[in-house]
């Protein structure tokens, strides 16, 4: 590998990161400790894509406060790990769906919220809608429309306990893998509207 | 008035809706998407060319929660698109149905009777507190007051358990139906109304130390957004915003429906037309719709045991359906409901929602389905607002004064 | 000879307290701090805040967890970022941040300065100086984003910088005035036992505490990073451990800060009397700052709850049309006081 | 006794006595909240919320009462609700027949009650609670047997139910409630 | 009341129509009431119903009618600030031919409230507004803007109450 000019080298970085991983996880056992740490970390990101979010601001709110799961609700996609999809997708909504999935960094998780994020719903013919397991993997699906604060709070739980279960966030950082879930690429281009 | 108004390297023409750059734009202005995963933007984009810090053209880009009720509510029937266009703002979900309801009714020539007329505005202003309180909690997490944002969502969640234990749901009641309503109320239910509006009334001293009254968001506030009487006007803008600016136009006032014009109440009009007036718009109403919820929580305790539901129903009832009505005080559907038949006609229904005048514009060709159902919603005629409110205000201003428009996209997209 | 070297690295005094109580305390204050501000901000807010990863520490291990996360987390960098300050900056931010440690006397015995006695002279000035630069990086990390938000958050920090700077210094400048000295060590030792200049020269404390405020972007100036139009502000495109050292960096400036209003208005290790040895000549004393400078974190952290945010134009407002007469009474009274020899 | 326009006026911002009254009010009631937070957290898994009788929650078919009239799978405004024919055998004549039973999909599922409000027969009833979540879609629609059985709720063997009531001075009170009653 | 108030904001509408001469016909809903006018006189009609008062449009409703071969475009406008009409629906319409892109002159110019339910109308029915200001979709993407959702020959399909089931019909 040669030095590119203007670029910082600082030596073979993926050589010695594998290394520092193998290490770290190989001696100390730190897997766990990852798998806890997410588990309890799980910060979803602010996308609204529908009218659930009125429930889903319930469950950050004083009576359910989500907080204590220590989920916080951030803003920008690159500091969170939880997508939560509020509700209907539609084809406008599907392409920022899928760009803040993409922007958010791994391991990430989605959780799906209301009936019309499992199959559209009431609006299971209307011509305007996507199903968003279509166009992001899901971990966790919640039904009813909107589904009550509590289930949200469940989801997190049942989300929790399948991370310390299954080790997704430690077999990510070992593997840089989801060992479940094979990346899903939606079936059409979800964006091909706005590329024109 | 305009006089107070500072707009930044720019004034406004005489109508206030152009605004004319006192200095030439730079040609180089910056273009922001705000939206549609943005904590400013909700589930909208504005686009905005910023010059310096000045914004000096926005475009509202709506359309990402457009789920298609006008054309979904002409294939469903007549009962279906209740739950259907309840969806388009869940938290206010009786007021934004019950004008369908009504064209429908008018369509059909029942009207309900009284008590479920009462049972229906009770609703409707519970709907409106809890709508509003919900608008002050996004208000207030635009302005980074979180502690707003979670005091208003606990105190709606007073009014949602009062919903919940008339209608059986938090959000989505779906409780009018053509000729009544669904439930009844229980004999403890008038007294938890009364306690709830006490504490409310006791928590909005609280909002206004400190929330309103606090400086900082009192600078964030004043003359921000000034919408004036002519551009409410031009712009067909409604609700608390035109309100806000010294329109007094409310259907409720207007054209009364359900039984608001027996009841006693004022609809608050202030003249200054900033986000402070929204604000204070919609504080006043939180009040007014708690003296209505008094009168109307009295006069169902006085008239304990007349129908919910419009005798075209309710003759039809077999046994089962007069038990659950005596037991559960569940006004049953018939079978009939899925397959009604509305005589062809026109209608308008009408109703003042939260954020204002919903319309819905019903046609039936005497089938089964609505010919053409258009509504148009209040956040629909708000969305104009932005394009015309936010040039020659700052970025920092624009949450400011989204969400004191209280714009809500679900329903605007419809 | 190697080990020599780093005995006479390590040995040196500053290094040490930049290492240990610079970055040890100061890691740790700021998990205490935001912990504290997102269980005050819950409790105000009537409700639990973080609970379930150790309900009887109240929540405290879920910082741990974020931070565990965050160390874990895949570092996403975008394509087109200008890699070098992209890099640089939050790493080498943090690193100034905590610096001016390295000049800050906590203890009256002169045995356990970080700097000769003669150097230290000067140390409140260094000190001022080196706290000054941090937020150069905040800028060039903005800009280095290559994304839209990130600059504008920049810009807005770089405009801040020029509120609150002059108002710091001024702040700083009235207790030095009233004592006639840089010397830290000496002005802690003015005060001692409660002649604190927190209760002498109120309008220099205050001028100081908005000026922090506004440094650290703590309610209700958080400005740059203002959620609600620019997203994360200079930190948009950070991700992974990148984000978690600029998140801490605020923090730990914070309690820079916190230590020097804890030496100056506040009497240092006041009212206790550094004695011989190290346990009663330096780890006393230097708990006792620390203390201190927990109290003015938790106190800023508090605001949170109570306010919105200011606009832009609206902080620089108060900056120079406020704190800036207030901070410049503030010397006055200093200088006063220097003359009526109340210090 | 009708509505009537009201117009008020606005309180102005003042000076900087004010300014600094309007600080000290707001620092003040943040400190009373601060020393008395007057919370009604619901401590989710450690505690659930027992909802009321008449909420609307998972709906469950009691086969015996049904008459397979069809009525709640065409009132269902999310053709959740669909009807399936099997043979059953008639106690009395021994034959065999086509019959037809609703099922339900959870994925469309909207809890609006209708199909609940329309059985003319109450074969259809809910069941109080609704925090069920699900990892698979395809255990989401319920063939008859599941629609029969009511949901495993999960939730009641981790906590204790309690009750809100609405109070004057908290809003909302948490009161524990007795299990199951 | 609101049958007043109704009353008098026809017969104010009539007279701004008559004024200027536009011939219009007269179709009446339930409660609010319509002038159909040609398309050449739209303008001049909704000056002249501005003048009388009628400031705002409450709803751009437009019908697809495939039986009759027209598509109606009516402004239902409404007056905010004037208490002797406040309230009151009327309307201000025309009949288009149904064809793939009619054209009708655009009433922003005269309403501003018009400028987003026109845009509205031309995506879902396709309807050209000359003279609108920005005539682009404002709810659909591109695409499906083309398609002319609600024509009546955009057809949704409503599932029927047996499809749908994933297993065989084995309780």
């Amino acid at each position: 590998m040669a030095a590119e000019e203007g670029k910082v080298y600082v030596g073979n970085v993926d050589v010695a990161a594998r290394r520092a991983r193998d290490i770290l996880l190989g001696k100390l056992k730190l897997e766990d400790a990852v798998d806890w740490a997410t588990s309890f970390s799980l910060w979803p990101v602010h996308l609204t894509t529908s009218c659930c979010s009125t429930e889903f601001a319930a469950t950050f709110g004083p009576r359910f406060d989500g907080e204590q799961f220590g989920s916080l609700p951030w803003v920008s996609p690159r500091q969170t790990n939880l997508i939560v999809i509020e509700g209907t997708v539609t084809r406008k909504m599907a392409c920022a769906v899928r760009i803040t999935w993409e922007q958010m960094p791994s391991p990430k998780f989605a959780i799906a919220m209301g009936a019309c994020a499992l199959d559209g719903g009431l609006f299971y013919n209307s011509y305007n809608v996507v199903r968003p397991w279509e166009v992001i993997p899901i971990d966790i699906y919640i039904p009813g429309c909107p589904p009550r604060p509590e289930s949200v709070a469940r989801a997190i739980v049942e989300l929790q306990r399948k991370i310390r279960r299954k080790h997704l966030a430690g077999e990510w950082v070992r593997t840089g893998w989801r060992p479940d879930r094979e990346p899903v690429k939606p079936k059409e281009d979800v964006c091909s509207w706005w590329r024109g | 008035m305009s006089g107070d108004i500072r707009f930044y390297g720019a004034f406004k023409d005489e109508l206030g809706l152009k605004t004319i750059p006192s200095r030439r734009i730079a040609k180089d202005t910056y273009e922001i998407f705000i939206g549609p995963q943005h904590p400013g933007s909700g589930h909208m984009r504005i686009i905005i060319k910023v010059d310096g810090d000045v914004i000096v053209e926005a475009e509202p880009d709506i359309g990402y929660v457009h789920r298609t009720m006008e054309k979904l509510g002409e294939i469903r029937g007549w009962i279906k698109p209740i739950p259907l266009f309840e969806r388009m703002a869940i938290h206010d979900a009786c007021n934004i149905t019950l004008p369908y309801v009504r064209a429908v009714e008018k369509l059909m020539g029942v009207e309900a009777p009284e008590r479920a007329k009462y049972l229906r505005v009770l609703l409707c202003e519970i709907n409106r507190i809890a709508a509003h309180l919900y608008g002050f909690a996004i208000f207030g997490i635009f302005l980074g007051h979180s502690t707003m944002y979670m005091w208003a969502m606990g105190d709606r969640e007073v009014w949602i358990e009062l919903a919940q234990e008339l209608t059986g749901a938090r959000l989505t009641h779906s409780y009018p139906v053509p000729g009544g309503v669904r439930r009844d109320i229980h004999d403890e239910y008038p007294d938890m109304v009364r306690r709830a509006i006490r504490y409310m009334r006791k928590r909005l001293e609280d909002y206004r130390k400190l929330f309103l009254d606090n400086p900082v968001i009192k600078s964030r506030l004043e003359g921000v957004g000034v919408i004036s009487k002519k551009q409410v006007v031009e712009l067909g803008i409604v609700g608390p915003n035109a309100r806000g600016s010294g329109v007094a136009y409310d259907v409720r006032l207007a054209d009364p429906y359900e039984v608001y014009d027996q009841l006693d109440f004022e609809i608050p009009v202030f003249e200054e037309g900033d986000a402070l007036a929204r604000t204070y718009v919609r504080v006043e109403e939180i009040k007014q719709s708690m003296n209505i919820l008094e009168q109307v929580v009295d006069w169902l305790e006085k008239h304990k045991g007349e129908p919910i539901i419009h005798e075209s129903v309710s003759s039809k009832y077999g046994p089962v359906h007069k038990k659950v009505l005596q037991e559960q005080r569940r006004a049953k559907l018939l079978p009939l409901h899925a397959t009604m038949k509305v005589p062809a006609g026109r209608a308008i229904g009408r109703g003042e929602t939260a954020r204002g005048e919903v319309i819905y514009y019903v046609e039936s060709d005497g089938g089964l389905n609505p010919y053409r159902v258009r509504i148009v919603t209040p956040s629909a005629r708000n969305a104009i607002a932005f394009k015309y409110a936010l040039p020659g205000h700052k970025v920092m201003d624009l949450p400011a004064i989204y969400g004191s428009l209280d714009y809500f996209p679900p329903e605007s997209d419809r | 000879m190697v080990l020599d070297v780093v005995e006479a690295i390590l040995g040196f005094p500053p290094v040490w307290q930049v290492l240990v109580v610079g970055f040890g305390f100061s890691l740790l204050v700021s998990v205490v701090a935001v912990w504290f501000e997102r269980k005050t901000a819950a409790r105000v807010q009537r409700r639990l805040g973080p609970y379930w990863a150790s309900p009887r520490l109240g929540g405290l291990l879920h910082l741990v967890a974020d931070m565990l996360r965050y160390a874990f987390q895949q570092v996403i960098i975008p394509r087109g970022v200008d890699m070098t300050p992209f890099l640089v900056a939050p790493i080498v931010g943090m690193v100034i941040s905590i610096l001016p440690v390295a000049v800050v006397p906590f203890t009256s015995n002169p045995q356990y300065w970080p700097l000769p006695p003669g150097a230290m002279e000067y140390s409140l000035l260094i000190a001022l100086a080196i706290t000054t630069l941090p937020p150069i990086f905040i800028v060039a990390a903005g800009w280095a984003s290559n994304n839209k938000f990130a600059v504008i958050g920049g810009l807005r920090e770089a405009f801040i910088i020029t509120a609150y700077e002059l108002i710091a210094i001024l702040g700083f400048l009235a207790v030095a005035a009233a004592v006639g000295s840089f010397n830290l060590a000496v002005i802690a030792e003015a005060q001692n036992p409660v002649k604190w200049f927190m209760l002498l020269n109120p309008l220099a404390f205050l001028a100081v505490i908005i000026a922090v405020a506004m440094s650290t972007s703590a309610f209700p100036f958080e400005i740059p990073e203002s959620e609600s139009e620019v997203v994360a502000g200079p930190f948009t495109e950070y991700s992974g451990l990148l984000y978690a050292l600029n998140m801490g960096g605020a923090y730990m400036r914070r309690f820079i800060y916190g230590i020097l209003i804890a030496l100056t208005f506040m009497g240092g290790w006041a009212p206790y009397n550094p004695g011989e040895g190290i346990f009663a000549g330096y780890i006393v004393p230097s708990l006792i700052v620390t203390v201190k400078a927990l109290i003015i974190v938790l106190a800023i952290s508090f605001l949170r709850a109570v306010y919105g945010r200011y606009r832009l134009d609206q902080a620089l407002d108060i900056a120079w049309r406020l704190t800036l007469p207030l901070a410049l009474l503030g010397l006055a009274l200093g200088i006063i006081q220097a003359f009526i020899g109340l210090a | 006794m009708a509505p009537k326009p009201a117009v008020k006026t606005l309180p102005r911002r003042g000076s900087l006595i004010d300014g600094v009254k309007g600080n000290l009010q707001a620092l003040i009631v943040g400190l009373k909240y601060f020393l008395d937070p007057k919370r009604f957290t619901l401590v989710y898994p450690k505690e659930y919320s027992k909802l009321p009788k008449g909420y609307r929650g998972f709906i469950i078919l009691n086969k015996q009462k049904c008459i397979s009239c069809a009525a709640c799978a065409r009132i269902c405004p999310s053709a959740a609700m669909k009807m399936i024919r099997i043979p059953v055998k008639d106690p009395k004549t021994g034959k065999t027949r086509m019959k037809q039973y609703p099922v339900i999909n959870y994925q469309r599922c909207i809890f609006c009650g209708y199909c609940v409000d329309v059985c003319p027969t109450e074969a259809l009833y809910h069941v109080p609670y609704h925090d069920v979540v699900y990892e698979n879609l395809s255990e989401m629609f319920w063939d008859l047997e599941t629609f029969q059985k009511e949901p495993e709720y999960k939730t009641a063997k981790e906590g204790s139910p309690v009750k809100f009531l609405i109070h004057e001075e908290y809003g909302l009170i948490k009161v524990p409630a007795e299990e199951g009653g | 009341m609101a049958a007043d108030k109704l009353s008098t904001a026809r017969q104010r509408a009539e007279e701004a129509l008559k004024s200027i001469g536009v011939s219009y016909s007269v179709e009446e809903g339930a409660n609010f009431v319509e002038f159909i006018v040609d398309v050449a006189r739209l303008k001049d009609a909704a000056l002249a119903l501005k003048n009388a008062g009628f400031g705002t449009v409450v709803s751009v409703t437009a019908t697809d009618y495939p039986k009759k071969n027209t598509i109606k475009v009516v402004y239902h406008v409404t007056s905010m600030i004037d208490d002797e009409v406040k309230g009151a629906i009327i309307g201000v319409g025309v009949y288009l031919p149904r064809i793939d892109k009619p054209s009708m002159p655009s009433l922003t110019g005269v309403w501003l409230s018009a400028e987003f339910m026109e845009r509205e109308v031309f995506e879902f029915f396709g309807v050209e507004f000359e003279g609108h200001p920005d005539l682009k979709p404002l709810l659909l993407i591109p695409p499906l803007a083309e398609k002319r959702p609600l024509r009546k020959d955009f057809v949704v399909r409503e599932e029927n109450i047996y499809e749908g089931v994933p297993f065989s019909n084995v309780g």
